[in-house]
């Protein structure tokens, strides 16, 4: 059975006023367990609207959506989500922008608390937290406001790994970050799934992180749920992802472009090292 | 004939403590120039882009602009000299409608009615946003609020034009428009430009790439000569250009790669004739 | 040079204005027989006046009662408002920037206390007596959440933005 | 999403009423709400009542945004009219009990000021219905100027208005994010003892109000970037244009102020 099951999922913001905006409809999405799925669109396309809906943080207008036991529909309890919201964690958008506690520790561990930890574990938890995410210990009794950008945003992920989700939603977590950032937060969520094995649901704008991380990806557009297939089935066709307003990963725009130069890729290649392979082959093969 | 902008071992700090954000800072930038100052996060671009329009005053240093000296007194002549668009497009949106916004700069030039009229409208057409003047910003993208911030930027005519991280929270469409855009607008008017950014394939129509790191300036020079590995971009927390990646991928696979720089499409080309010409 | 000094002084209470009326529109607590209801508009009031003093406190709390009303039709009230906001955070910066504890709550009453008969007044002018008495408790129980709200909150974020 | 923030109760009809200019709309209106108070008999006030309700159906909104600004003060105005209703004594006594009665003047003042209530909400919603507040903030401006000479700010405090207004929008969102990210941390808002609900605010309101302050720098620091320096002598790119239609409504509304004071004296 998948962890996560949305069927015929539909939701429309202001519903029954002038200003009601349908923003998802037929959404029919499986999740599996352990599984790293990355969910890909157009802006305004429902991304977050989907991740919203996943913590019960809106209802669906129609539809249900089932996370392990529980369901969320259009007239589920307080109760109810509060307990589907204890297995999920999310990364928002500029998470930093979610501190408030006098000390970083005290931030951490406010998850854990408001989920029924006494206030000895939840310190115990954002310690560990803390570790994981690579601060150092000696910040826990500063002020969060006094760190710097990526130290806040080491802050904010912490605070939500130290509910020890077993599902974790990232909503673009790298954005404003350096490179240098990107891909040791990027890592670090890789760590999470392969060692601890959370299920990771990846919302992103980079095709490259989408490629390099994910077993399924999904793509919407305009409210809908167009396709759901492994990375490399979604990037074999450039022409289809331009038309769905996708940008074309690097390593695809490459392959493609060698493509017209004599070189096949079969199949298409996801990452630099895959496409440097080919290549190699390729070559050799022609030099014997 | 004298730099467009000048900056003459530029040092700050933002308390008095000895933490230094800017370090001895040296560096010119040629009328017409498109120039790219790199570095990872809290590296101090901002600072100095800032420090540059005197929107705050060095601790040590000199900066020239256009050959005149930055100071108390110039500082306002100055400033007309600079367009400069930030990095998050809600928090440089000041008027209540698109064009009210446009219009925010030249009413602080006592610009009258009627000529303000007409830049406006311009200004907005060129950013290709002239149906939108009576929008509010609620309703904008992030890529449209900063097509109308350009627009504010060019209905004053500036010399200069900095953009700070100015596409860094869009998404990958917005980012590419507003950076072709700039392209589209250099060439009209011919502007000086500094972007500042830490994504790499933004610098790609700098003249000139100027990498900061902690404060210090450590490299200088075409995308040629900042853009290779010799350059430690990954580990200065930055990413070296895709065709050079992918070129270090090969060589670690001992194919043998040309030394000198080159772009996405020279790789294809040169690897496209290798694999015909070993046929 | 580089005196943003004067700029952030017109600019930290507009957007301080924005916040109050976005807390008080957006934590409405639904009250029968009033109003409508009692919104946290006073907290915000009393944040301004215990960060920035009596020039912030005046300005945000005639500013915000004024939009406050406009935005959400109630057309009449606007100019009172203004007055009886405003005078409200007036008191409160006056009496409870940069005060001891003690004289901040006294600061808190005597602000709570302006504002309560502030609108007895208005209403009294407006209709009739009767209808400003109705008030009182309403806007008495209004400017009790907004203190409990708005003063720890303003000890916070001073401490944690150093202001 | 909060658009509906943004334009106030504003609905845009384009009627007479609405292309009038924001200045009149708002002298005249307030000026309405005083002269209100000079209605003293049935005539008057049906006077006024036929007034207001020629100028409620040539905004060409919809009857049911005039409810909806009335229905927020039902109880208030139920109680008061109860209230003048059973207290007010004089004239002759329909019905007693204790210190309770109804009589014939507690009658009718119970029914002026019924009228007067519904006639100060309306005149006051077709303001808001009619016209942005935006708008309402220019005209407040532009009034205000001979006060500038007095060293009242008014170019800062109007640059302060339409600055709140074009930041409430996007800090309601901020605070709509603010809020899904702590619900997903576990906090339940809306439930629990008045203690409780006070405490589950501050996740939400302080990083509101950091937000708000470091949108506050960057703010300032984009304003001054393009050379604001100070209200004094900047020129105007919205302007206000007074037209005849303007003077005309003035005119009309001295017409209303002579009739209705033929009504008062002359009866
Ligand atoms: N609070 C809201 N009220 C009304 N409409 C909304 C609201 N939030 C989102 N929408 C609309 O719903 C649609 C889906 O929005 P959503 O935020 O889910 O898109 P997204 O894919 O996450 O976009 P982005 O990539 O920009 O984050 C859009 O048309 C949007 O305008
Ligand atoms: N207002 C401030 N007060 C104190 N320190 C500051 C302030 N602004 C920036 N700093 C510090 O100065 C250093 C340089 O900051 P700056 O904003 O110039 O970096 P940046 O290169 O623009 O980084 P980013 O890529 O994140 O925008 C950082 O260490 C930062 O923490
Ligand atoms: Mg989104
Ligand atoms: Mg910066």
């Amino acid at each position: 059975m998948p962890k996560i099951e949305f069927k015929q999922v539909a939701f429309t913001y202001q519903p029954n006023t002038p200003f009601a905006v349908k923003a998802l409809d037929h959404i029919n999405l499986e999740i599996p367990e352990n599984s790293y799925t990355a969910i890909v669109g157009h802006t305004g396309s429902g991304k977050s609207t989907i991740i919203q809906l996943l913590d019960g943080l809106l209802l669906p207008t129609s539809g249900s959506i089932r996370v392990d036991e529980n369901v969320i529909s259009a007239t589920s309890s307080n109760a109810q989500l509060g307990r589907i919201r204890s297995q999920i964690g999310i990364v928002f958008q500029f998470p930093e922008a979610q501190l408030f506690e006098e000390t970083v520790l005290k931030d951490i561990a406010f998850g854990p608390q408001n989920f029924g930890k006494s206030e000895e574990e939840a310190f115990a938890l954002a310690r560990e937290a803390m570790q994981l995410v690579g601060l150092d210990a000696d910040l826990a009794e500063r002020s969060p406001f006094e760190l710097s950008g990526g130290q806040m945003r080491r802050v904010a992920i912490a605070g939500v790994l130290a509910m020890k989700p077993s599902i974790l939603i990232l909503d673009e977590p790298t954005a404003g970050l350096d490179p240098r950032g990107q891909r040791e937060t990027m890592q670090l969520f890789e760590r999470l799934h392969v060692d601890q094995h959370v299920t990771v649901i990846l919302v992103t704008h980079q095709m490259e992180d989408a490629a390099q991380y994910a077993d399924q990806i999904a793509v919407m557009n305009g409210g809908q749920l167009v396709k759901v297939a492994e990375p490399a089935q979604i990037f074999a066709n450039p022409q289809w992802l331009k038309d769905n307003h996708l940008t074309v990963p690097k390593t695809t725009q490459m392959a493609h472009e060698l493509e017209r130069g004599g070189f096949t890729f079969n199949p298409y290649p996801l990452t630099l090292e895959q496409l440097a392979v080919q290549i190699k082959r390729q070559l050799e093969s022609r030099t014997q | 004939m004298h730099k467009m902008i000048t900056v003459q071992d530029a040092v700050y700090s933002y308390s008095d403590d000895e933490h230094l954000v800017l370090k001895n800072i040296t560096f010119d930038v040629e009328r017409g120039e498109w120039v790219s100052i790199v570095g990872h996060n809290g590296s101090g671009k901002s600072t100095m882009a800032k420090a540059i329009d005197g929107l705050l005053k060095l601790t040590s240093g000199a900066i020239e602009i256009d050959g005149t000296a930055l100071a108390e007194d110039t500082v306002w002549k100055i400033r007309e000299k600079i367009g400069f668009v930030f990095q998050n497009p809600d928090n440089q949106f000041v008027g209540a409608t698109v064009a009210d916004d446009v219009a925010f700069g030249l009413e602080n030039r006592h610009v009258s009615h009627d000529e303000m009229v007409a830049k406006v409208d311009e200004a907005l057409h060129l950013v290709h946003m002239e149906a939108f003047a009576d929008r509010e910003p609620a309703g904008l993208s992030g890529g449209q609020k900063q097509r109308v911030a350009l627009a504010g930027v060019i209905a004053m005519r500036p010399e200069i034009v900095i953009l700070d991280e100015a596409t860094s929270m869009l998404d990958p469409e917005g980012r590419q428009e507003i950076m072709q855009l700039m392209r589209e607008l250099k060439q009209t008017y011919d502007f000086t430009v500094l972007t500042i950014t830490h994504d790499i394939d933004e610098t790609a129509f700098a003249d000139r790439i100027l990498l900061i790191d902690d404060g210090e300036l450590v490299a200088a020079g075409t995308p040629e000569q900042v853009l290779t590995n010799g350059t430690d971009l990954v580990d200065r927390g930055l990413e070296l250009p895709y065709a050079e990646r992918l070129l270090n991928q090969l060589n670690l696979l001992h194919i043998d790669v040309p030394q000198q720089y080159m772009t996405n499409d020279q790789v294809v080309k040169w690897l496209c004739q290798k694999l015909n010409s070993s046929k | 040079m580089a005196s943003s000094y004067s700029v952030k002084r017109v600019i930290i209470p507009a957007m301080l204005v924005a916040v109050t009326v976005v807390i008080a529109r957006v934590f409405i607590i639904p009250i029968p027989m009033t109003h409508g209801n009692i919104n946290l508009c006073d907290a915000g009031i009393i944040i301004a006046a215990f960060l920035y003093g009596k020039r912030d406190g005046l300005i945000v709390g005639g500013l915000t009662g004024f939009l406050l009303d406009l935005i959400s039709g109630y057309a009449q009230y606007m100019f009172f408002s203004l007055i009886v906001h405003g005078f409200e955070g007036l008191i409160f910066g006056w009496l409870g920037y940069n005060k001891s504890r003690k004289l901040q709550i006294i600061a808190l009453v005597a602000g709570v206390i302006i504002m309560v008969a502030g609108y007895f007044i208005t209403d009294s002018i407006l209709y009739k007596v009767p209808t400003g008495l109705i008030g009182i408790p309403t806007n008495l129980l209004q400017g009790f959440v907004g203190a409990i709200i708005g003063m720890p909150i303003a000890l916070r974020l001073k401490k944690s933005l150093k202001i | 999403m909060f658009s509906k923030v943004l334009f106030g109760r504003f609905v845009p009809t384009n009627s007479l009423i609405h292309r009038l200019d924001p200045r009149a709309k708002l002298v005249l209106s307030l000026y309405f709400i005083v002269i209100i108070f000079m209605a003293n008999s049935w005539q008057t006030y049906a006077w006024l009542a036929a007034f207001t309700l020629g100028v409620i159906l040539s905004t060409k909104v919809p009857l049911k945004f005039f409810w909806d600004g009335i229905r927020p003060l039902v109880w208030i105005i139920l109680f008061t009219v109860i209230l003048q209703i059973f207290f007010s004594s004089g004239g002759h006594v329909y019905w007693a009990w204790g210190i309770l009665s109804v009589t014939q003047f507690g009658l009718v003042n119970g029914v002026y000021i019924f009228c007067r209530f519904l006639l100060i909400i309306c005149m006051s919603t077709v303001l808001t219905l009619t016209t942005q507040p935006l708008m309402i903030a220019d005209a407040v401006e532009a009034l205000l100027k001979p006060l500038a000479k007095l060293k009242v700010p008014v170019y800062e405090l109007a640059l302060m208005l339409s600055i709140a207004l074009r930041f409430v929008p996007t800090l309601m969102d901020e605070s709509q994010k603010i809020m899904n990210a702590q619900r997903a941390r576990g906090v339940n808002f809306g439930t629990g003892s008045l203690i409780k609900r006070v405490r589950s605010l501050i996740p939400i309101l302080i990083p509101l109000f950091i937000s708000a302050f470091n949108r506050a720098e960057d703010l300032a620091t984009a304003m001054e970037a393009r050379g604001y320096s100070g209200g004094e002598g900047r020129s105007k790119y919205r302007l206000l244009h007074w037209h005849r239609a303007d003077t005309v409504a003035c005119v009309v509304m001295l017409g209303v102020t002579l009739i209705l004071f033929e009504l008062r004296y002359l009866a």
